[in-house]
């Protein structure tokens, strides 16, 4: 059983309005120090697989086709086997 | 009486708000920008519906923090009538004057139509010109009306009357017991996912909406009315 | 002369010398004509980066119009109550009482293509901006969309973003989503069409205009503050989809419909105040578009100073911020002096604003930027001398091949009631509702006629009056016959309005098209042209503003030619909305007009052989005009419970509708020479249905022969829930409303679902 | 400079169902492997504080007050000075 973690954030140049408005409250709240804050995505995915290898590559795969919207983010991927796992 | 809505950047039900007092109750109703703060004025306080911040971050959260809410929390603590639709539900939630969260609707789409409502508690401030399980028509139009809160806070929910409408028939949204609007212990704030303002006069398709605020004027009239 | 300063090339760009060598102009869609023309323009001078940037977005078809406007120019655009025809943001049409409605459609196609979501949202967000920017409140948005055969799941999955992204907008703007249209076909399938139209209401002194005029005045920009995003937007939606429009992804941008809400409220405050000289929305071509285009109106000068643009990111080059199409910004044009009221609405609002620049004396269109001057153009070279093609036309060989089809034989084995079955569990004709939920078709609490009937019906709060508006356009006709179906778009739309009670005031026109440089698509819209024009004469409708977004091919495939045309009519009492369902038990239905064997692009044809050939039906302008004017009458005189027009479908469909609308029965009795199918599903235009009381059936038909409008009394709305239709005496249909309902209410549900249905 | 890295995520008693939504899209593109997904944010902020232990204290507070709801979320977070940052 293994556990990857997929974050998925903005690109660079794409807006991220949700972040702009995110900063805008936590400035007016006193938090004047904050400069920026940009927002996205932490999937957890808990998955099968017989190697490491081969959930690799899945993980990769459904990342970039499914996760992900690669007009407007990018990701990055964490993976772990892990022993036993609660969730159905 | 005199009504306050109050207005944060991005609300947009507020006008609606606004006329649907006039339209009912014909009574005095102002417009109150997020960054006031004293409410004192005012006898009641509608939180309209919208998408206050864009609803960025999660519903409600960054209206939570506006100058005026203090003003409301202050007219809650006083016993005035604070009454939050839609947006409005969700802010009060985020502001802790009413328990549990809204989040997304189960089937993640936002959804808009007429929704039959049961009037589970019809001896509040917000409902007493309704019969006790009465079945309503009022229009939802939301995204996240999706009411969620622990067990225990259910119980207790239950346990003080504090669900005052649950959609009846199909759940829109997947709240818990099929909420769509509480009131808090103290039965002078209420939050609602369904738009009463939008169900007001024939044309709109239904008046049923119109008794939550000649409800309001009622209790208001025998409760702390001199006029 | 006076002394002039040079126009400097920035170090990291290419040169003018290696644009011209290297023709890098023509990556930005110039052709070498055109770059020829530009150093003609500029007086032999070689046009640097920015400049042959700025010179490309506004002679790209989006914003020039090149290949369309001597076509256009072929539309009537006056009437008497006309306040605004083409030209500016939106057009605008007098309602009485010192009002206007303002409205506009406008494509965002090739954006949706590429990012569903952000694409079509984007779109909706551009036409409210074209709304506001004239002055006038939005009060309602509709859209018209075409995507491919849904069993493709790249198209459920364009279908689903698309439309959750103008909800998405639209919902949390707070403007109601009142109506539109959904068609399915496959020739749609690698260029789905997103149409996005919005309706404002205006006070006639607030009316305003995109203009820079009175030198010295300053140029202020507002909203949010510009990226890198869609960068060349404009070039990019005049050109055909390939394999590297993946890559061209940056152009799409991403919307900020709360921004919007913030903009909208500060611009309204600003009109309300009487602040503003001129005001444009940034919309394609961004920050070019509308300073060049403001300054050309006024016939004077700009300059321009780009480091005052508000930026949020950092590095960004002339070229750069001249072309983004970052969303959510205006352009104004104040008096001197007034800046700082501006600003302190902005404040309050929340809004980035910055004055820019300001109008000068002349004709130059001057931009600076770190204290160099980067472009110096004859403001007019770049709008009013923009190139203009006429192209060559040619009939192509499908439309003669055409004349040959019999459609009435291909359906001619089918049982009605099984073709009504088909008919009306197709995803084109079943129900929208899947659509219609996601928006938020009731904030501002003035919509009367929700989504769902001929029309959608907004009602105008302080006055007895109600807009009814509409958008139709049927590809299928089109693409068979340019002429006819450009026609009965327009008749089409006009008919769904007068159905809702609405007296037609005139259309806005988004024409969706290949690509123009082939003879036979340049043939098609020009025709399409031609009917559309003739509809709109004899139906009094002008064009007041429109749309056109060319080069909808894939692979070299175009789509359907689908001029859409939005509608919008004028109820002058509350009292004579009315819709589409049937209402009472007993009432009579009359069928106005004449029902030919007419079933070209029928959508009994396409169900059966799965493609449409043949001719559409044909459309009589007088039969049209006159059946209106008998509508019309007979819901102003009190007569009518409802009125609906026959559509796809026909009247079997109509029919279907009028009881599933209602939640009643009908029982039906035709005559007809024609065979039973052909005469229940024949799309014969100018029909509509009727139901009224009995003791109004002998008036209403008595209106209809004073008009000269053929009337059939054909049955009477029964309470058991029943459609039951009789031709020649026998029984053609009989099926229970209940289950009719079902398929109808099923058909997108279970096309979105497809693993729950395994057949076909 | 700092910039902290906020991760919001539900708590394990809520259902998630966008996660649900996500999990079922997985398998029925043929990740049958995919046993369980859950979806959370990850927020960047960048500000600018005095010291490491007045920025941190900072984000806590914020990241309990603003960024996650109690009722439904819990929040983790790491911070890092970062030497220079382009964002205004
Ligand atoms: N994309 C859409 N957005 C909103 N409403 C829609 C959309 N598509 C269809 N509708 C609504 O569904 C109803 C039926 O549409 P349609 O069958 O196209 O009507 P008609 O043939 O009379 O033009 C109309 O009320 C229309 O406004
Ligand atoms: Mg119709």
């Amino acid at each position: 059983m293994f556990k990857a973690t997929i974050y998925v954030t903005l690109k660079e140049s794409v807006l991220d309005p949700q972040g702009v408005a995110v900063r805008g409250s936590l400035q007016t709240l006193g938090y004047e120090g904050v400069k920026d804050v940009r927002i996205g995505k932490k999937i957890e995915v808990i998955l099968e697989g017989s190697s490491r290898e081969e959930a690799e590559a899945q993980v990769k795969e459904f990342s970039e086709k499914v996760l992900s919207n690669p007009v407007t983010e990018t990701f990055t991927y964490e993976l772990e086997e892990v022993v036993s796992c609660a969730s159905q | 009486m005199r009504f306050a809505v109050t207005i944060f950047p991005g609300s947009n039900c507020d006008i609606d708000c606004i006329h649907a007092v006039e339209d009912v109750l014909n009574a005095s109703v102002t417009p109150v920008w997020h960054q006031e703060s004293d409410l004192s004025r005012y006898d009641a306080i509608i939180l309209p519906g919208g998408f206050s911040y864009g609803d960025y971050l999660r519903t409600g959260v960054l209206a939570s923090f506006s100058p005026v809410m203090e003003g409301v929390k202050k007219a809650a603590r006083e016993g005035k009538l604070v009454i939050g639709i839609c947006n409005g539900f969700q802010i009060l939630t985020e502001v802790g004057l009413l328990p549990g969260a809204l989040r997304r609707n189960s089937r993640l789409k936002f959804r808009c139509n007429f929704q039959t409502l049961r009037v589970e508690n019809a001896r509040t401030p917000f409902t007493c010109d309704y019969e006790q399980g009465e079945l309503i028509s009022i229009p939802i139009a939301h995204g996240e009306g999706n009411y969620y809160c622990d067990d225990a806070t259910l119980a207790e929910l239950k346990r003080n009357n504090q669900i005052v409408f649950t959609y009846a028939g199909e759940n829109p949204n997947g709240s818990v017991s099929d909420i769509a609007g509480i009131i808090n212990r103290e039965g002078n704030v209420l939050g609602m996912m369904p738009h009463p303002e939008r169900a007001i006069l024939d044309w709109m398709g239904s008046k049923d909406g119109a008794r939550v605020f000649t409800s309001m004027l009622q209790y208001w009239k025998e409760n702390c009315g001199a006029a | 002369m006076q002394l002039e300063q040079t126009v400097k090339s920035l170090p990291h760009e290419p040169s003018p010398e290696k644009i011209r060598d290297q023709k890098l102009y023509k990556e930005m869609g110039l052709t070498d004509a055109e770059y020829e023309q530009i150093i003609r323009h500029l007086d032999g001078r070689l046009p640097n980066w920015t400049e042959v940037g700025i010179y490309s977005v506004m002679w790209s078809e989006h914003c020039s119009y090149k290949n369309s406007k001597t076509l256009l120019r072929r539309f009537p655009t006056q009437g008497p109550r006309v306040l605004q025809g083409p030209g500016e943001g939106a057009g605008v049409i007098d309602i009485g009482d010192n009002q206007a409605v303002v409205f506009k459609i406008e494509s965002h196609n090739h954006p949706s293509a590429v990012e569903p979501f952000q694409g079509a949202a984007t779109g909706v967000g551009g036409i409210i901006r074209d709304v506001f920017s004239m002055g006038a409140r939005p009060v309602a948005l509709l859209n018209s969309l075409r995507f491919g055969d849904l069993k493709n799941p790249r198209v459920r999955y364009l279908f689903e973003h698309v439309v959750a992204g103008i909800a998405h907008y639209g919902n949390c703007i707070g403007i109601p989503t009142v109506g539109g249209e959904v068609v399915f076909d496959s020739s749609y399938e690698g260029n789905p069409l997103v149409n996005a139209m919005c309706v404002g209401i205006l006070s006639h002194d607030d009316l305003q205009k995109g203009i820079a005029k009175g030198v010295g005045n300053p140029v202020i920009y507002v909203g949010a503050s510009t990226g890198r995003d869609g960068i060349h937007g404009a070039t990019f939606a005049s050109e055909e989809l390939n394999e590297q429009s993946e890559e061209k992804r940056p152009a799409v941008q991403v919307g900020d419909p709360f921004m919007e809400k913030l903009l909208l409220e500060a611009c309204m405050e600003m009109v309300k105040k009487g602040l503003l000289l001129g005001i444009q929305d940034m919309g394609a071509a961004g920050l070019t578009c509308s300073s060049a285009e403001m300054t050309a109106k006024g016939g004077q000068g700009m300059d321009l100073n780009l480091d005052l643009v508000p930026q949020r990111e950092t590095g960004m080059t002339p070229y750069e911020i001249m072309l983004s199409e970052s969303q959510e910004r205006m352009l104004l044009v104040v008096e001197k002096g007034r800046e700082n009221e501006i600003k302190e609405i902005c404040d309050k609002w929340g809004l980035p604003s910055a004055v820019i620049g300001h109008v000068t004396e002349g004709n130059r269109y001057r931009i600076f930027f770190k204290g160099e001057l980067v472009a110096d153009i004859p403001v007019q070279t770049l709008v009013d001398d923009a190139p203009c093609y006429v192209r060559e036309e040619k009939v192509p060989a499908y439309y003669k091949e055409n004349q040959e089809v019999r459609p009435e034989e291909q359906v001619a084995q089918i049982d009605p009631e099984e073709a009504l079955n088909r008919v009306i569990s197709s995803v084109n004709i079943g129900s929208k509702r899947w659509v219609y939920e996601q928006y938020d078709h009731m904030v501002r609490t003035s919509t009367a006629v929700r989504p769902g009937s001929d029309a959608a019906v907004v009602v105008i709060r302080g006055t007895d009056k109600a807009l009814a508006m509409s958008t139709d356009g049927n590809g299928r006709y089109v693409y068979l016959d340019p002429e006819q179906g450009g026609r009965i778009a327009v008749a089409e739309s006009a008919r769904n309005v007068v159905c809702a009670g609405a007296e037609p005031l005139g259309i806005t026109d988004c024409l969706n098209f290949g690509n123009p440089e082939k003879p036979e698509i340049y043939w098609q819209l020009s025709k399409a042209i031609d009917g559309m024009a003739d509809a709109c004469r004899a139906l009094d409708t002008p064009v007041v503003g429109g749309n056109v977004s060319l080069y909808n091919e894939t692979k070299g495939r175009a789509i359907y030619p689908t001029p859409i045309v939005g509608m919008v009519g004028l109820i002058q009492n509350r009292e004579h909305i009315t819709t589409q369902g049937f209402k009472n038990e007993g009432d009579v239905i009359l069928l106005l007009g004449e029902t030919y064997a007419e079933l070209g692009g029928s959508e009994l044809q396409h169900v059966v052989t799965g493609n449409v050939s043949g001719r559409p039906p044909l459309l009589d302008l007088e039969k049209e005009r006159a059946l209106h004017q008998t509508v019309l009458q007979a819901i102003r005189d009190g007569r009518v419970h409802s009125a609906h027009d026959l559509a796809d479908g026909g009247l079997a469909v109509a029919l279907a509708e009028c009881c599933i609308s209602g939640q009643k029965g009908a029982k039906v009795q035709v005559e007809t020479t024609l065979q039973p199918v052909v005469h229940l599903f024949s799309e014969s235009q100018s029909r509509v249905l009727l139901s009224v009381s009995a003791e109004q059936a002998e008036p209403v038909m008595a209106l209809a022969r004073a008009n000269g409008v053929p009337c059939a009394r054909i049955g009477e709305v029964t309470g058991d829930l029943q459609l039951n239709i009789e031709v020649n005496g026998e029984t053609a249909i009989h099926r229970s409303v209940e289950e009719l309902t079902k398929l109808w209410e099923e058909a997108i549900p279970c096309a979105m679902n497809p693993s729950s249905d395994s057949t076909n």
